[in-house]
């Protein structure tokens, strides 16, 4: 028996870490009290008893941090939209589908090619552009982001990244380097990331020593578009609340 | 002929030769005294047959062969038993040896014929006689020659391998032999053929001796299947396996004998030795012995009776120089320094080399830095590095896995190591324990 | 068979048999959040919490839990709280949440908490277990907050997001990177270790009782009643 | 595919899961100091990660929809039933691979490698195949880390290695400067 | 006759001529010439930089080295400094320089009971620190200067702080410009050494000179270069035929980065390489392989250190396979 739970725990154990106060002195830890068979019953008792127990707990802590979580996220969701759409007036979450930018019931369930983005308004209700969250990967791992387009202009309104492991003082530049960041608003797609612009339409000057990241970014950004843009730019006008 | 004339590995050192290269080989003046231990030959050492205060004649057996893998001992000169008892060995300590006080009036002359004439005797009877004179090999190692000369039933010889290489540095005796003896060279391979009930036999013999080269393809009888080749000068090229690799292409197997591959393996100094002891009638008393080095003023190739101390033949030899600091029995890569210059000559001293303070100056051992030369020199294609490492953690049932029990101690590594690590007596050490553990 | 005082139940983890730093348990999330003292923080807390709710539980019910299902049952209560921390830390501290990821699930995995349930919550009184708990997370959390603190300081040149050597200051980026993770705790154990090696040989020199090599380190803050009596239960 | 092979790639040595995720280190300060013990643990680790991955993809897009907050007791509840069941068939079908692997596999439960790799792929949003070359690219990762350590630490054994770098901090050490040389992979196939 | 004093030792009494400071001493010596171009283009700032980094490689050594200054005779440290300042830009602050040198012997040697032992390259385990460290500060390259006397960039930036000149004199490497630019450069540049790089890797005709030298002495184990150039050459030979535009030619790829250098100096590191030679061969083409895999598809554009360090990780596991079949071993048994 002692055996078999030495094996459980097995790698731990075995370095010492049950140390020397776990010499078996107290054995009315082992279930000797019930004697030496434990029925099947029990142990299935015991372990949906216990699953129960724990089911409960779970769906109560859920339940009371919902709201706050759910706020969390659409703050953050909130600050990234109106950071890439120039703030708009306000901004609604739709799904990009063959039919056309709809109004799906569940954010988080998206059926397969459906995108969701976040289109913004201007007071007067007029489609102003569209956020689109993209993710590939960059230079040590995936590289999530989100961008603001105007189909109207075919400019970019603005891009932010969400998420990026970027080395620390050079790729995550893209995160945090303000005049790199600032170059996406009003450059015209497809990208393209540069040494030394020559002041062409869509140029992005790409960050010294982060080429690889920077380059990432524009990646993303373009085959995002790439895939989206006809639909967006269809159903665009469509779109007026 | 298209055969590639040495081994792979393996190391250059200089020859040094020719300091007595020229010299011819030399009776010595009989020493006052000569002393015989039992132990001079690989196998069982010799049982005692004398007791001190006994009268003995030259070539006297004073001690028996004990067993199979052993051989007896004779009085090389005729005298009276001083004592018996440990004396200094050139292994390092003290073996037992009997001390013969020579008699100065004797005639130091064979009464009779010890061992008979060999034509006419049957090969079993040839190598009975052969033991009886207890003759081993002269190269170093001092194997029975008789063990040699009687295969086991299972191994089919067909080639006896002659070596004449004689690989180690200074030690020209073997090629004084080739140049003198030529024809009792050649006497004994007729009575090694004779016995092996064979035919052909290969003269090895490395470049750098042109002139026996020369002499021994002279000399070769017509009516024997002799072929003399000049080898690469390489060290060491005389080490049986090298040698039947070379001459033969054949790879003697790991932990086997050259007999597994069909051939026998002996020195000229050894044949040469085996036709004297069937021509003189006299058992192996005495042997050639270069007495060579920086260290000593009048070096040369002298016959000595065997058991000659090292005072005497260095006496012999004009004495030592005056920053002589270390003497060796052996050539310098696998010979052994004796602190005591009384240590006597054996059956097996090829040679006495003596090293001034030139080549003895200590040299710093550094750490290991891995850098191959090793593994370039070995000649069996072992790892030193990785046994060396082992060794100093003394792991050494790990150092079995990697083939110890391969390694010749020739020396190659330690030689060709830039950070002077004593490998090879890393590896001697190593085994040494092994065959004193008990085997498990 | 050692009996332990309570003192000793609750002072052993901080240091002695620190989980991280003696034991070498829970490395992942020490050197995989460490990063910053903030993160450090809060997963030490997090630990700490599941640690301490998982102990007091297992201690309570180990009378009705089957010896063979055990471990199962450990599991299910160490995940529940393990979700309980992720849920509370997502609604409360969304930012810290994020940066530390995946590794709150991965808390449910730290061998040390298995491990004192097995060892130590399993066989002994609720107050015990609980003691071992609090003493073994807070070892944990100092350990990490010192992984932390070092690689934050070192990595970005400020301590708890509060700049230390000025704007100038050249951080070493590899500090906050995994190998600085490695690099970082390797050289605190050589440290320890130099600093171990020194104090027996100190012992050896001075002449101090053997016993005392088993005491807990005095840079913990103990009184010396306390070092006394631990000194007279070890003995 | 090209999305496949980033992600093996990148489980494999850019974002090494015990290198770079400090994921599986019980194993690798634990079982590395023999290269024989080491490549089965890897071997062990291989198959266990892919039987997750599969799970885990099942669980995802038919269970845990509705119930995303049970994730984490769904994980370990699945891979510690899976392990016991695996360990018992290999048992009953192969006894030769169950004294290969057998004995490692119980310790597997324990290895955050195992949930990690199953959060990971979660949390990213990875499909069946996208899983499986993760699962395979991770579980070769943490072999050639492990053997790495392991052939490097027979190495050191024979080291005159300073009495206070013996044990941890000296394979921390090395765990950290091979961590610097992966470093270099960075990037790889990302850089168009 | 008066009994000499005599010594015993054991046996081989002859040795062969190379001893180990000698080998040490002799690849210090063949840096010269390498350390002499690095000052003839880089001026002031590359002796300093190449006295820092030995500084910093020395004192770790004299300090915690397992006995005392005796180390420092045997070159190894001195080594260890210049190959590590060699691969250091020129505008690189010193103190960075003097903490790589330190971390490369404290980590890279003193861990493992110094010389011999270790098992990752020491100088280029101190410039992969530094790397990680310091990326933007590394990988900036100063432009062409005004005169031989100015410095190259901030090289007395204080300890602990940022170099102050970084932008201004950013210039771009061959290999930086081949990859995030498409911009080749010629040829007679990169073998004449006139371009933006690291002290020693911009030199590699000097380099290659040097090497040579050393092989002959055979302080050098020559079949690691040839392997690593052999592989290199026909990858990307191979890679150029398929696609020119994409692929740089072999010789680009050969004479530009730290190629040379890293071939030459750094992969024959006798400690840190296998010992056999059919190992050699092995090691000298994954550092091949790996230094085109990191050069075209990986993020960096140079990859000599990490595919050199990589390599060093695997020569355990390349000495094992490749241990010598043993002297009449039958052949099927194989190696072991």
């Amino acid at each position: 028996m002692s055996e078999e739970r030495s094996g459980n725990i097995g790698d731990a154990q075995r370095r010492g870490l049950v140390g020397d106060e776990a010499l078996p002195d107290e054995p009315a830890a082992e279930p000797a009290a019930l004697g030496d068979e434990v029925s099947s019953l029990r142990m299935i008792l015991t372990l949906g008893a216990a699953g129960a127990l724990a089911g409960l707990l779970i769906v109560m802590v859920f339940n009371a941090t919902l709201p706050a979580i759910e706020a969390h996220r659409a703050e953050a969701v909130r600050l990234a939209v109106t950071e890439v759409l120039q703030q708009p007036a306000r901004y609604e979450a739709l799904s990009v589908t063959e039919a056309g930018l709809v109004e799906l019931p569940r954010e988080d369930v998206q059926p397969a090619n459906a995108v969701l983005v976040y289109v913004g308004f201007d007071e007067g209700g007029r489609a102003t552009g569209v956020a689109v969250t993209a993710a590939e990967a960059g230079f040590q791992d995936i590289v999530g982001l989100i961008y603001g387009f105007d189909p109207q202009s075919g400019t970019l309104l603005g891009m932010k990244v969400l998420e990026s492991k970027e080395t620390p003082g050079l790729g995550d530049k893209i995160q945090k380097d303000a005049r790199f960041v600032a170059q996406f608003a009003g450059a015209r797609p497809p990208l393209e990331a540069v040494k030394r612009p020559k002041g062409e339409e869509g140029e992005i000057d790409s960050i010294t020593g982060a080429t690889i990241s920077s380059r990432a970014v524009v990646r993303i950004i373009n085959n995002s578009l790439e895939r989206l843009r006809p639909r967006i730019e269809a159903h665009f006008q469509e779109v007026v609340r | 002929m298209s055969r590639a004339l040495t081994f792979r590995n393996g190391v250059h050192p200089g020859d040094a030769k020719e300091l007595t290269a020229a010299s011819p080989i030399r009776r010595l003046p009989f020493p006052d005294e000569v002393v015989l231990p039992l132990r001079q030959h690989t196998g069982a050492p010799a049982k005692l047959l004398v007791r001190a205060g006994d009268r003995v004649e030259r070539g006297d057996m004073i001690g028996a062969a004990a067993g199979f893998i052993s051989s007896p001992v004779h009085a090389s000169a005729a005298g009276r038993v001083r004592s018996i008892g440990p004396w200094p060995h050139p292994s390092g300590g003290f073996e037992p040896a009997v001390r013969i006080v020579v008699d100065r009036y004797a005639a130091q002359m064979p009464r009779r014929r010890l061992v008979p004439d060999w034509e006419g005797l049957a090969p079993k009877e040839i190598v009975s006689a052969v033991q009886a004179a207890g003759v081993v090999g002269l190269g170093g190692a001092a194997f029975p020659a008789h063990v040699k000369l009687s295969p086991p039933a299972d191994q089919t010889i067909d080639t006896l391998v002659v070596n004449g290489c004689e690989c180690e540095p200074y030690l020209t005796s073997d090629h004084r032999v080739m140049l003198e003896y030529a024809d009792r060279v050649y006497t004994g391979v007729r009575i090694m053929l004779r016995c092996l009930g064979i035919e052909r036999a290969v003269v090895g013999i490395e470049r750098n001796k042109p002139d026996a080269i020369e002499t021994m393809r002279r000399a070769a009888p017509r009516d024997l299947d002799i072929e003399v080749v000049g080898l690469d000068v390489k060290y060491p090229q005389g080490a049986e396996k090298m040698l039947i690799k070379v001459l033969l292409d054949r790879e003697v197997p790991s932990g086997g004998l050259p007999g597994n591959v069909g051939a026998v393996v002996q020195n000229v100094g050894s044949i040469a030795m085996l036709a004297e002891v069937f021509e003189t009638g006299l058992p192996l008393i005495e042997r050639i012995v270069t007495v060579t080095g920086p260290g000593v003023r009048k070096p040369g190739n002298w016959i000595v009776p065997v058991g000659t101390k090292l005072c005497d033949l260095i006496e012999g030899s004009g004495g030592l120089d005056d920053d002589a600091s270390e003497i060796i029995f052996g050539g310098p890569m696998m010979g052994a320094s004796v602190a005591s210059l009384d240590t006597p000559v054996l059956k097996g001293t090829s040679g006495v080399l003596v090293l001034s303070t030139n080549e003895t100056r200590l040299r710093d051992s550094h750490p290991c830095i891995r850098c191959g030369r090793c593994l370039e020199a070995c000649p069996v294609f072992l790892n030193p590095q990785r046994l060396g490492s082992l060794a100093r953690k003394e792991s050494f049932s790990e150092m079995l896995e990697h083939n110890l029990m391969d390694c010749m101690l020739c020396g190659c590594c330690s030689y060709a190591c830039p950070s002077n690590i004593p490998l090879s007596h890393l590896f001697a050490t190593a085994k040494a324990a092994l065959r004193r553990r008990p085997a498990a | 068979m050692r009996q332990t005082t309570p003192q000793q139940d609750l002072l052993r983890g901080l240091w002695r048999e620190n989980p991280v730093l003696i034991q070498m348990l829970g490395l992942c999330p020490a050197l995989a959040v460490t990063n910053n003292v903030e993160n450090s923080l809060a997963m030490g807390l997090a630990t700490f919490f599941v640690l301490c709710g998982s102990s007091l539980l297992v201690s309570l019910c180990k009378r009705w839990i089957p010896g063979e299902i055990r471990i199962s049952v450990y599991i299910l209560i160490i995940a529940t709280f393990v979700t309980v921390a992720d849920l509370c830390l997502a609604a409360l501290l969304p930012d810290i949440h994020k940066a530390l990821g995946a590794f709150i699930a991965l808390i449910v995995v730290n061998c040390m908490i298995l491990g004192r349930q097995e060892a130590f919550a399993s066989r002994r009184p609720v107050g015990r277990a609980l003691l071992d708990a609090v003493g073994t997370g807070a070892g944990f959390t100092l350990a990490l907050v010192m992984l932390g603190g070092t690689r934050e300081v070192l990595g970005s040149g400020s301590f708890l997001n509060v700049p230390l050597f000025g704007p100038s200051y050249e951080p070493w980026v590899v500090m906050i990177l995994p190998p600085g993770g490695f690099l970082t705790l390797g050289v605190l154990l050589l440290g320890l270790a130099w600093w171990e090696e020194r104090r027996r040989e100190r012992v050896k020199a001075g002449g101090v009782p053997a016993g005392a090599d088993m005491e807990p380190s005095p840079a913990l803050g103990m009184s010396l009643s306390e070092r006394a009596s631990s000194r007279g239960d070890a003995a | 595919m090209s999305e496949l092979v980033w992600i093996f790639l990148s489980a494999l040595v850019v974002n090494n899961f015990t290198l770079a995720l400090f994921l599986g280190l019980c194993p690798f300060m634990g079982v590395s100091s023999r290269v024989e013990t080491a490549l089965r643990m890897g071997a062990a680790n291989i198959f266990v990660l892919v039987v997750t991955s599969l799970s885990v993809s099942f669980l995802n897009a038919f269970v845990l929809v509705k119930a995303p907050y049970l994730r984490i007791i769904a994980f370990i509840v699945v891979i510690a039933s899976l392990v016991q069941v695996v360990e018992t068939v290999i048992k009953k079908v192969s006894p030769v691979l169950f004294r290969e692997l057998g004995i490692y596999l119980p310790l597997i439960t324990t290895n955050c490698a195992i949930l990690g790799l199953a959060i990971f792929q979660t949390n990213r949003g990875y499909g069946f195949f996208e899983g499986l070359a993760f699962a395979v690219g991770a579980g070769l990762g943490l072999t050639l880390a492990l053997v790495l350590m392991a052939s490097i630490r027979e190495e050191t054994e024979l080291a005159d290695v300073p009495s206070i770098a013996r044990g941890m901090g000296l394979v921390l050490i090395i765990a950290g400067s091979l961590s610097l040389g992966f470093m270099g992979f960075a990037g790889l196939l990302s850089s168009s | 006759m008066s009994e000499p004093a005599l010594g015993v030792s054991a046996s081989p009494h002859v040795k062969g001529g190379d001893s180990t400071p000698t080998i040490m001493w002799s690849v210090v010596a063949s840096l010269v010439p390498v350390v002499a171009s690095a000052i003839y283009f880089f001026g002031p700032s590359a002796a300093l930089l190449l006295a820092a980094s030995c500084a910093g490689a020395l004192a770790t050594e004299m300090c915690f080295g397992q006995r005392g200054t005796r180390r420092l005779c045997d070159g190894s440290a001195a080594i260890t400094g210049l190959l590590l300042g060699l691969t250091l830009p020129p505008g690189l602050p010193l103190w960075m320089a003097f903490l790589g040198g330190a971390f490369g012997i404290g980590f890279g040697k003193l861990v493992y009971g110094g010389l011999g032992q270790n098992v990752f390259n020491p100088a280029l385990l101190g410039r992969a620190f530094l790397q990680a460290a310091f990326p933007v500060a590394i990988t900036t390259w100063p432009v062409r200067a005004e005169s031989w006397w100015s410095l190259r960039g901030d090289n007395f930036a204080l300890p602990l702080m940022s170099p102050a000149t970084q932008d201004a004199f950013s210039g771009a490497t061959p290999l930086g410009l081949m990859k995030f630019e498409q911009t080749a450069t010629s040829s007679w540049d990169l073998v004449l050494g006139t371009t933006a790089g690291s002290l020693g890797e911009t030199s590699g005709l000097v380099i290659l000179v040097c090497g040579l030298y050393l092989a002959v002495r055979r302080h050098l184990e020559w079949r690691i270069p040839a392997s690593i150039f052999c592989t290199v050459a026909l990858l990307a030979g191979g890679l150029h035929l398929l696609d020119a535009a994409r692929y740089p030619g072999p010789v680009f790829t050969l004479f530009s980065g730290g190629l040379m250098l890293g071939a030459v100096y750094m992969a024959t590191d006798m400690v840190t390489s296998p010992v056999t030679h059919r190992g050699c061969w092995i090691f000298g083409a994954g550092i091949g392989l790996l230094v085109i895999v990191i050069r075209l598809w990986g993020g960096l554009s140079e990859g000599v250190m990490y595919a050199i360090l990589l390599m060093n990780a695997l020569v355990p596991f390349i000495n094992r396979a490749t241990q010598p079949r043993v002297f009449g071993a039958i052949e099927a048994e194989g190696g072991s």
